[in-house]
């Protein structure tokens, strides 16, 4: 399909939507006053009556998993998993089914505007142009989603011709995946930075420090389907499954052993773990787990020294054991040495580069080194460097940061101090509703593009995305604006994007890998390819690329078992942790906030996890609303309480708290980044678990009003059922 | 015209699809229930009414909790549909025979434009599992694009549940008519077991013995929910641990 | 007063009166029901009979028919197409509106007639397949130029057919007039 | 001598006491009791009873219609039902005006067959009762289908698309029956009323008469005349007893056929018929008070006795509930079933177990502890209000049955409160509607029905056997 | 002509006793007791004034509606379920379900007889009947009339004898609009 055919050449679908929805029963037919109206030219693709399928590349997070998108007569009906996508094998998860209340959400930008007032696409341009033109290079700054897609490789391509400031990418989702540890604790592990790939399907033993990997970490499908494999593979017995977290995650719910450990002290339990498992199995005690003193661990950790005994043992006598650091574990001042310790465990296990172990998972195909999203610190650095007036233009893509970052970082009013803020936003969120202009890219199943995967999967994907629909409303891809803005501007700008369209671009880049050996596909020109992958939904190599061989070196590294150290003051630990279902982006999709959470089965709303017994203490019940109040800032939200949280920790979803982003997320619930401080870990990632807050009650609950539960309070928690016989 | 004596009794049979769901391996994502509400055109009903139970969800995950803390647990995700009895305790009691027993594919059938919304079939779902159109749920333009022109698009007043995606088995089975032959197992599947990323959910024919779902069903530790009450339900739930 | 008013509706004139507003309601009902029952008007009043005179057949325009649920309306690039080139139609004003759409791009709105209601699954290549012919159930278009329903599709008329379809097949019976084959 | 005058006086005084005391021992001529009752009917209505009227309009037109078109058009939302509480308030009043229904036929249908003459001045206010409570319920019942507009598809007619209703289905039977109940009521009610209107049209002008002219159809009290109505009203007085009764034993199987924990009961058919009469007797004596209290010359029709004789009958059956109340808690409570004993328990401490307890108090401890006196029972506003007392109890019974048994069901997860939203203002309109038929037909048809008061009036004379001066009853018939 | 000679005469009784010793006076004076009605207020049995059984056709026509709706019944019970073109199964239970036919066939029998049982009066006393008839309003007083159809000839005896039997009034009688 391409953007040739306008918008009229499809079935006007008001009309269509009209009928679907009137129904009146027992009277007739009551689709008697519709109108339908044929196409113009029938497209090649189409066939009255008969669904036509694109594959594309789900965009709602960085993963890339492949999608199969259902559309008829024009319009997308069903998103379905591309079941050839090495990735995903054709499955999906929830946001991945929602993204048509993306594309279809009544909220979206619809025309190119200055703060507000509409303009044309060509005087739209005239301003990027203009922009390019009138500032230095270095003035010019780019911020994008985390996703490295063909767009981030266009402006990196732009960046490296023109002198321009090398475009960062940020996400949410990769703040509290700390990524940037994750990374620094590989290239201790492998010599080579990226982000590590734990077999957890081939696993028989799985320790997990905090990894919320079956929620929404790294790439949650093939987590989840590596999870279908510890416990159903057929070759061996159901694996075994333990979790360390003060809060019982989704994740943590599936564990057979739940440890509910003090925050802060992860890395003391693993290297316990490890020193025990090492004096089970004899020889020389690794260095790396000699430091700790298992007394005082447990007495720090409020892990039992039974308990720790029992798992050293279940390390020692296993084979294919697999430990897996995550999540707030690493989001602490420690979360390297956490990193460390965790992944010496799985040197202890003798388990790096096998199956059921840790690899370091594969470049892409057109990679050639592993290229991380900001770490915060990187991005409060950006930040700085914004209000400090260093960029005069800045463009920002597919990314929220005014949402986003932590309130310590403050990205909404150092956006003041830069003359020229262009969004291309497909949504209008804080941060375009702060931007100067906007210029709507298209949604996701309206573009073109590629992206790379980054981890998940043992081959190399790069996964292709085209448009299923025509777009619905009169955006632009971000890349054409690019392009033809640069060719505007001229100079080194033109030449550095010597395309016509988007598409050319693409087909340059793509096609560059014909010439690689082992691929999904090959053909005879570089069409076909284009076609070729455009079909298949991406390329990828049929070979494992994943490297396999680790330096043992990290036993005998000087693994620090310190505590970690909490920023401010307060009774409670804090866990932020973001929303399975809802994720960074995903408020303004009604039926996103309708999905129950996994674990309290909350719907709509921000709520505060506190352990029973502490809220009797506090003479908290459900639904008070309190206000959670950390060294930086405030947030107020309902009480839910939460039977598998630790007594000393409370915790909040990230997802809700929108201030802008459609009438769906629209002050609606509590954004808990506006608790969190400029705290950072040794890899430059945030300490966003490592705060202490304090709660006050606001009000008690009222009747009626409250958290939206699937649950039955009085069915699962015996409330109001009245004492027991 | 009917001759009551040649029609087989459901009874007497195991039933015709039915559905195997593996609650040690299910995360409790929601990926199913995202997938049913897209293939099947189901609304959303706000934050008010979600609250109070009237969510339209024809497929939810149950979860408990066991002991206390420390030693609490989730107890194994449940996902709650249709279990598509063959004993349905839904169907006879309908005054306007708006849920009826499908001869034809075994399935317990909600026909929506006859519902006249006295709702006692989901008051006598011993499941319950059945959703009611409380209000004239709107979904503004242009969310209504999405519609699944496959589906009815329900309105007020109608009692609605999950069909077993009856729209695909239609599908599949005409387009194996139009190619002459059988629907293969795993030629298609409902929405919910499509999009599960832990493959928790398998569809199938469980009248046929080679079906993967029937397999499974009789792997021996599988039990139907509330099988005392002689429901005969289709879907086999194996909790695993 | 009252009753000054209904002494007045009972003599010769008030029953008069009483009959008019009886007889404008009750035409009015019947109009309403009628106008519900009426072959809409369309854009063009387009001539079935002349198109299948000239032999072209119902699949050359609504080749949905036979490979899916819905026939489907003719493309306008395909009406043109055979129009373009005939003198006689290029230039007529029955045609403007056609030439109009086309040359502007907009879409001509045709109202569809034989339509069953939204909860009615209804797949055309079941039946094609099942040897029905286009005329068992839209009539014989040889006669019509703007179409009309031949009868009312209703739920009697659609089992009537499936219940003779299926004769004395008990299975196939059942297929048939299971609920669910339709409604869903 | 002087003993024997004496006795000769106190004869004649408890004979004069019985004549007081006995409206059947105390006739008037027929002419002067016409005309009490015609002037309790067409007495001019006080400023008070406009009052009440217009309210009451005001509350039938706006909580009952307008709130009804509301939720027509905004759907059953309005309402606070959900899931599990699919059924609520609706269905609650649903029961308890049938319950109340069954006053009516009660009075007049199974005490004539049994001669209990007691019965004879209200019976008409009972049969009063029986259809308009039906009215309610069958307005209740329709106020709860979400799609109230094809009703019609549950009757049985021939249609094109060669369907008929389910008969499998409880609700099917329910509304067969409570059809039948309804119109078998009303010509019951209508059937001894037209020799009264006769009457009234023998005594009245204007537009009454042409009222009245109409509704008499004619009757002049020939010999055929009552001879058919005798033979009809026996043939009405036998055969629509079992239609009561199984009018609210379907209403039980609408629970009982249910696969529900705490609604599988055989025994809800006859503890539902005893409910409903025990409602229906405490809302019978309410009526009495009210028209003894309010209306002119009823104080000779409505006396003590009655309320004395009600009050028994109240006696009984709240003996009788109390014990299938009992059998019902007893076996379910045996039974151990996990989801039953939940049940159980959250009626009794669950958060209205408040009300578990009231229901027993008002049905049980209440007229106990007060009908068991003579004196006491023969006091219209204390049995009046025994009579509230036991129809608010027996309205909690409903709603425990229903709102808050359905809370409980085999999927704790969905377990949920039920809170009534749009049901209570259109459940007061209903009980307003009711009241206001009620002051409406009070003020258009006799009240009392005469003609049978004056029947019971011969066939009553005192007796003496030896000094003892009794009262004697022949048949007439 | 023949209307001449025939004359409806309304004697008003105040008491049941003179009306009952009128009756047989008036059966001695040879008015047959066809020619008779008695008017009353209350309902008078037949016994009470010594007059002839009336037959009534209710009961019968109360069993014949029974019948009708005993067959509605039927029909609906065991008829409808196969007037479907199509077999509709709920859950296992049988197309005819049996114990509620019973219940089917109950109440529509019930609703038979007691239809046609109202319906029986009417027929039976030829309701409504808007036509001028002979009454007086005094009836409903709780007096009793005797109707009676005579020869012109006979009025003059026929009304003194009623006279001495403590008629209050004998008059002839007129239709009037009641």
């Amino acid at each position: 399909m391409s953007e040739q055919f306008s918008r009229r050449d499809f079935l006007k679908l008001a009309g269509l939507g009209a009928a679907t929805t009137a129904i009146l029963t027992g009277c007739g037919p009551a689709s008697r006053y519709v109108k339908r109206e044929p196409y113009q030219q029938m497209p090649e693709y189409n066939s009255v009556g008969q669904s036509t399928y694109y594959a594309t590349t789900c965009r709602e997070c960085a993963a890339g998993c492949g999608l199969v998108v259902r559309t008829y007569q024009g319009r997308a009906i069903k998103t379905e998993g591309n079941a050839s996508h090495p990735l995903n094998l054709g499955k999906t998860c929830a946001r991945g089914q929602a993204t048509l209340q993306g594309l279809y959400n009544p909220d979206r930008v619809t025309d190119p505007n200055k703060t507000g007032s509409a303009m044309e696409w060509d005087a739209a341009i005239q301003v990027v142009a203009d922009a390019l033109k009138k500032y230095k290079p270095d003035e010019i700054a780019f911020l994008m989603g985390m996703a490295p897609d063909h767009l981030f490789d266009l402006v990196t391509d732009m960046a490296n011709a023109t002198g321009m400031n090398a475009p960062i990418r940020f996400g949410a989702l990769g703040m509290f995946e700390a990524r940037a540890t994750l990374s620094k604790a590989a290239e201790t592990l492998f010599g080579q930075a990226g982000l590590p790939f734990f077999d957890v399907g081939g696993a028989q033993v799985v320790l997990s420090f905090g990894a919320n990997f079956l929620e929404t970490w790294l790439s949650p499908i093939p987590y989840t389907r590596g999870f279908t494999g510890l416990r159903e593979a057929k070759t061996k017995l159901r694996g075994k499954f333990v979790q360390f977290e003060a809060r019982m995650s989704a994740t943590g719910g599936k564990a057979d052993e739940w440890v509910p450990l003090r925050p802060g002290t992860e890395a003391l339990v693993a290297l316990a773990i490890g020193q025990i498992a090492a004096e089970i199995r004899g020889g020389a005690m690794p260095k790396a787990f000699s430091s700790v003193d298992l007394l005082d661990v447990a007495s720090k950790s409020g892990v039992k020294l039974e308990a720790l005994e029992h798992l050293g043992e279940l390390v020692a006598t296993t084979n294919g054991v697999l430990a897996i650091p995550g999540g707030p574990a690493l989001g602490q001042s420690n979360g390297l040495a956490v990193a460390e310790a965790v992944l010496a465990l799985n040197a202890f296990a003798e388990n790096i580069g096998k199956p059921g172990g840790v690899y370091l998972s594969a470049l892409a195909p057109n990679q050639t080194e592993a290229n991380r999203p900001a770490s915060a610190k990187e991005m409060q650095e950006f930040v700085e460097k914004m209000a400090s007036g260093a960029f005069k233009v800045l463009f920002v893509h597919g990314v929220n940061p005014v949402f986003e970052l932590p309130k310590s970082i403050d990205f909404k009013s150092a956006m003041g101090s830069v003359e020229q803020v262009i969004s291309f936003a497909t949504f209008p969120d804080e941060t375009s509703a702060e931007a100067d202009y906007i210029f709507p890219d298209h949604h996701g199943l309206e573009s073109w593009g590629y992206q790379r995967v980054a981890t998940g999967t043992a081959q190399p994907v790069l996964s292709g995305a085209q448009p299923v629909v025509s777009p619905f409303y009169n955006t632009r891809a971000t890349a054409d604006v690019l392009i033809a803005a640069a060719q505007l501007a001229g100079g080194k700008f033109a030449e550095a994007l010597p395309y016509k369209d988007e598409v050319e671009f693409l087909q340059t880049k793509v096609s560059s890998l014909m010439s690689e050996s082992d691929g999904s596909f090959t053909a005879p020109d570089a069409f076909t390819f284009m076609a070729y992958f455009q079909q298949y939904g991406g390329w990828w190599k049929n070979t494992d690329a994943r490297l396999s061989s680790g330096t043992s070196g990290i036993l005998n590294a000087n693994i620090s078992a310190e505590e970690a150290q909490f920023a401010g003051e307060g009774e409670f630990f804090f866990v932020p942790f973001v929303s399975p279902t809802l994720a960074e982006a995903g408020a303004n999709k009604p039926w996103l906030q309708e999905l129950p959470d996994p674990t309290t089965t909350v719907m709509w709303n921000t709520w505060v996890e506190i352990n029973p017994e502490t809220a009797h203490e506090l003479g908290l019940h459900n639904d008070d609303m309190v206000k959670v109040i950390s060294e930086v800032g405030e947030v107020q939200a309902y009480v839910y309480l939460y039977p598998a949280i630790r007594p000393d920790t409370i915790a909040m979803p990230f997802g809700q708290g929108h201030t802008a982003y459609g009438r769906y997320a629209e002050n609606r619930g509590a954004n808990p980044a506006n608790l969190l401080g400029g705290h950072f870990n040794e890899a430059g990632d945030l300490a966003f678990a490592g705060m202490r807050v304090k709660i006050e009650k606001i009000s008690s609950a009222v009747s009626g009003v409250g958290l939206s539960r699937m649950e039955s309070r009085m069915g699962v928690y015996g409330e109001a059922l009245g004492e027991e016989h | 015209m009917i001759r009551p004596e040649e029609i087989k009794m459901s009874t007497e049979e195991t039933g015709k699809w039915g559905m195997v769901i593996d609650q040690d391996i299910c995360t409790g994502c929601q990926a199913c229930v995202a997938a049913c509400a897209m293939e099947n055109n189901i609304t959303f009903v706000g934050e008010e009414d979600a609250g109070y139970g009237r969510s339209m969800h024809w497929i939810r995950i149950e979860r408990f909790w066991e002991g206390e803390y420390p030693e609490v647990k989730m107890t194994p995700q449940q996902p709650m549909l249709c279990q598509q009895c063959g004993h349905a305790t839904c169907e006879p009691v309908c005054p306007a025979f708006a849920t009826v027993h499908s001869q034809a594919e075994q399935l317990n059938l909600q026909v929506y434009n006859r519902c006249v919304g006295t709702r006692y079939c989901a008051n006598n779902c011993p499941y319950q599992v059945r959703a009611f159109n409380w209000r004239d749920y709107q979904r503004p333009e242009p969310l209504p694009n999405q519609f699944n022109p496959d589906v009815t698009v329900r309105r007020m007043g109608v009692m609605e549940k999950c069909t077993f995606c009856i729209q695909r088995i239609h599908k599949a089975q005409d387009k194996a008519k139009s190619e002459g032959r059988e629907v293969m197992d795993g030629e298609f599947t409902t929405a919910c077991a499509q999009a599960c990323p832990a493959n928790a959910i398998v569809f199938g024919r469980v009248d046929n013995p080679e079906s993967l779902v029937s397999q499974l069903s009789h792997k021996g530790h599988g039990v139907k929910h509330l099988e005392e009450l002689g429901t005969l339900p289709n879907v086999t739930y194996f909790k695993g641990g | 007063m009252i009753k000054k008013f209904f002494d007045w509706l009972k003599q010769p004139l008030g029953l008069i009166a009483v009959g008019i507003v009886f007889l404008a309601l009750f035409s009015a009902a019947t109009y309403g029901i009628y106008t519900t029952q009426q072959t809409p008007e369309q854009p063009i009043d387009f001539p079935h009979n002349k198109h299948i005179s000239f032999g072209i057949q119902c699949l050359y325009c609504h080749p949905g028919a036979s490979k899916g649920p819905a026939a489907g309306i003719p493309s306008q690039a395909k009406c043109w197409a055979c129009h373009n080139q005939i003198v006689k139609t290029r230039d007529s004003a029955l045609l403007a509106p056609l030439k109009d759409a086309v040359m502007s791009g907009e879409s001509i709105e045709w109202v569809p007639v034989a339509i069953v209601p939204d909860f009615v699954q209804f797949n055309h290549r079941a039946h094609v397949a099942a040897g029905k012919n286009c005329e068992d159930c839209h009539g014989d278009l040889t006669k019509m130029t703007i179409y009309e329903n031949p009868q009312v599709f209703n739920m009697g008329w659609c089992l009537n057919c499936h219940i003779e379809t299926a004769g004395d097949d008990q299975e196939k019976l059942i297929k048939l007039s299971d609920c669910g084959t339709c409604h869903y | 001598m002087s003993d024997n005058k004496h006795h000769a006086d106190a004869a004649q005084s408890h004979e004069e006491h019985l004549r007081e005391k006995h409206l059947m021992l105390d006739p008037l001529p027929r002419g002067r009791m016409n005309e009490m009752v015609m002037e309790s009917m067409m007495e001019k209505p006080t400023w008070k009873f406009w009052l009440v009227f217009g309210f009451l309009a005001f509350v039938v037109v706006y909580f009952l219609f307008y709130q009804w078109g509301v939720l027509i058009v905004k759907g059953q939302g309005e309402a606070g039902v959900m899931r599990p509480d699919y059924w609520g308030i609706f269905l609650v009043n649903t029961v308890f005006w049938i319950g109340i229904s069954h006053a009516g036929t009660f009075i007049s249908a199974i005490l004539r067959v049994f001669k209990a003459e007691f019965r004879r001045p209200f019976t008409r206010a009972a049969e009063l009762m029986t259809t308009f409570g039906l009215v309610q319920a069958g307005f209740s019942i329709f106020m709860h289908m979400g799609r109230v507009w094809v009703f019609y598809w549950l009757l049985p007619y021939p249609n094109q698309r060669m369907l008929w209703p389910n008969l499998h289905s409880p609700l099917t039977w329910d509304l067969l029956a409570i059809t039948t109940y309804l119109l078998s009521s009303t010509m019951y009610l209508f059937l001894p009323l037209i020799p009264d209107v006769a009457m009234a049209r023998d005594r009245s002008t204007g537009w009454r008469k042409n009222i009245y002219k109409v509704l008499a159809l004619g009757f002049r009290g020939t010999e055929g005349e009552w001879t058919h109505l005798r033979a009809a009203m026996n043939i009405f007085a036998f055969a629509i007893s079992p239609v009561m009764f199984s009018v609210h034993t379907i209403v039980s199987w609408d629970f009982a056929a249910a696969t529900r924990p705490g609604w599988s009961s055989t025994i809800f058919g006859p503890y539902f018929i005893v409910g409903a009469l025990h409602s229906g007797m405490g809302a019978a004596v309410v009526v009495l008070a009210v028209i003894r209290g309010t209306m002119k010359h009823m104080d000779y029709f409505v006396r003590g006795e009655h309320f004395d004789a009600i009050g028994k009958l109240m006696l009984i059956i709240s003996m009788a509930w109390a014990y299938f109340f009992f059998n019902d808690y007893m076996v379910q409570w045996y039974g151990g079933d996990k989801w039953t004993q939940q049940l159980l328990h959250f009626h009794e401490a669950g958060p209205l177990g408040w009300m578990w307890f009231a229901m027993l108090f008002t049905n049980i401890v209440l007229p106990w502890a007060i009908l068991w006196n003579p004196k006491w029972r023969a006091n219209p506003w204390l049995v009046g209000f025994v009579g509230i007392a036991i129809n608010v109890g027996m309205w909690f019974e409903r709603y425990i049955i229903i709102p808050i048994s359905v809370t409980i069901n085999r999927m704790p997860f969905t377990w949920r409160m039920y809170t009534p939203g749009i049901e209570v203002p259109m459940g007061i309109g209903t009980v307003a509607l009711f009241i206001l038929l009620y002051m409406a037909a009070s003020k258009l048809i006799p009240l009392i029905p005469v003609w049978e008061v004056q029947e019971g009036q011969m066939a009553h004379e005192l007796k003496k056997f030896g000094r003892e001066t009794v009262v004697s009853v022949s048949e007439l018939e | 002509m023949t209307e001449s000679k025939v004359i409806d005469l309304l004697a008003v009784f105040s008491d049941l006793a003179p009306a009952a010793d009128a009756i047989e006076q008036l059966r001695a004076l040879g008015v047959h007791d066809d020619c008779m009605n008695v008017i009353s207020g209350v309902p008078v049995t037949e016994a009470m004034l010594g007059r002839p059984r009336q037959w009534t056709n209710v009961p019968r026509i109360a069993m014949g509606g029974a019948i009708l709706g005993l067959s509605a019944g039927i029909f609906l019970a065991y008829i409808s379920p196969f007037l479907y073109p199509y077999p509709i199964q709920v859950s296992t239970q049988s197309f005819v379900p049996g114990p509620p036919t019973a219940v089917v066939m109950f109440e529509l029998t019930m609703l038979g007889m007691l239809l046609s049982t109202f319906l029986g009066v009417f027929l039976d006393s030829f309701f409504p009947n808007y036509r001028p008839m002979k009454y007086v309003p005094e009836v409903s007083d709780g007096k009793i009339a005797i109707l009676i159809e005579c020869p012109h000839v006979d009025e003059k005896k026929i009304t003194d004898a009623l006279n001495k039997m403590g008629a209050e009034s004998v008059k002839p009688a007129e239709a009037q609009h009641l």
